[in-house]
């Protein structure tokens, strides 16, 4: 069901940076663009940024490939620094 | 074929049986094992690792076939353990048996090389037990077990 | 260190505690199993491995000492079995650790590959089974164990 | 204790050329050069002729440089087709 919001997944140097691993970060019925969400992230959570910077954006498991793309409500957004396994 | 995400300790010798097959003669296998380096706040005691489970496995998925089609690969391990894991363990196997030892080089190569850089997968480290209460985790896989 | 020649079957998890050691990131293993081939009398169920001790170890013991020299490799794994054994079963295990994995892909390459080039080691295809009695095998280490 | 004979271990394929692992090659107080020995291993066993060109040859654990060198009672010499081990 859709929630009026967008599950943020931060995952390694961005949960760190937030102190968190997952938000609800609300949403207008009619989604806003990753672009925007982002603006709004780094807003929020200033250490935050210079990750947001290097990393990828993946959306219902799926890599994005505009950042113009909208998220809408029950979206689920995650931020992958560069990543480090192994 | 043989792709695992495990909050539970990797074993060698499991993952030597799921590379066995017959005509499969050269079996190579890479162990990462976490490293007491020096990070900025001391020793490192423990890593958490922390996995994006969806697209991990599909990632995973696509390079099996990748090792099967390019090196001939016939099993694959790709195996990637996820929570807090202490100095020594094992964090990833990975392997590949083949025909011929070279070709099974060459693909546990390619395979560690390519999950390093393309597979959802991060390390925090930890310089020592804390007792404070930690950030909430991701959901999905990943939750730290400390 | 860790060079051994055996009558016994040989373990891939007791090769990983060899290879442990603090600050060693990086192992490599690799494990060599009986292919059944199509030898000249028929498929080969077996191979017989004999080995001359004396120089076979005193060539292990150098290879050891050149895989720390050229690679950086802290510990190293040379166990190779001898006597009978059937398609499937682990016939060598080399391996090397290092603080970083190119180091240790490339020692256990440089291992495996001088083992089979410059090691006193020999094999021997069974094609079935046999009955009737076999030579007898040379003294020291490798007689057949079927 | 030094007998009247050089211990003759053959492996793999020489093994095989002559059915036999291990022969008590008998020699004179005095001793023989390898070539010698070798040439009258190839005279008792045809099949073996072919391997002994290919072989190196140890004696009491080490490389013989030069097939000149003299073999005597109580010696091990070992005969080693090219090598096959992993």
């Amino acid at each position: 069901m859709a929630r009026e919001s967008v599950t943020v997944l931060l995952f390694g140097p961005a949960r760190q940076a937030t102190g968190t691993g997952e938000l609800a970060w609300p949403v207008s019925l009619g989604g806003i663009p990753a672009q925007t969400l982002l603006r709004e992230l780094a807003r929020r959570f200033p250490r935050l940024a210079p990750t947001l910077r290097v990393s990828r954006f993946v959306r219902n498991g799926r890599y994005l490939a505009r950042l113009s793309t909208r998220l809408r409500p029950g979206d689920e957004f995650a931020v992958h620094p560069p990543y480090g396994g192994g | 074929m043989s792709v695992r995400l495990t909050g539970h300790p990797l074993s060698v010798s499991a993952a030597m049986r799921a590379l066995s097959g017959r005509g499969l003669g050269g079996v190579v296998l890479f162990a990462g094992r976490v490293r007491p380096d020096l990070g900025p706040s001391g020793p490192v005691v423990a890593l958490v690792y922390e996995i994006h489970e969806m697209p991990a496995l599909r990632r995973l998925r696509e390079l099996e076939g990748a090792a099967r089609r390019r090196f001939g690969a016939e099993r694959v391990v790709l195996w990637h353990r996820f929570g807090r894991l202490k100095v020594g363990e094992v964090s990833a196997i990975v392997g590949a048996a083949c025909a011929h030892r070279a070709q099974a080089f060459a693909a546990t190569r390619y395979l560690i090389e390519e999950l390093k850089a393309s597979v959802p997968i991060w390390k925090t480290e930890r310089a020592r037990p804390s007792r404070r209460p930690r950030p909430r985790p991701s959901r999905r896989v990943g939750r730290s077990a400390g």
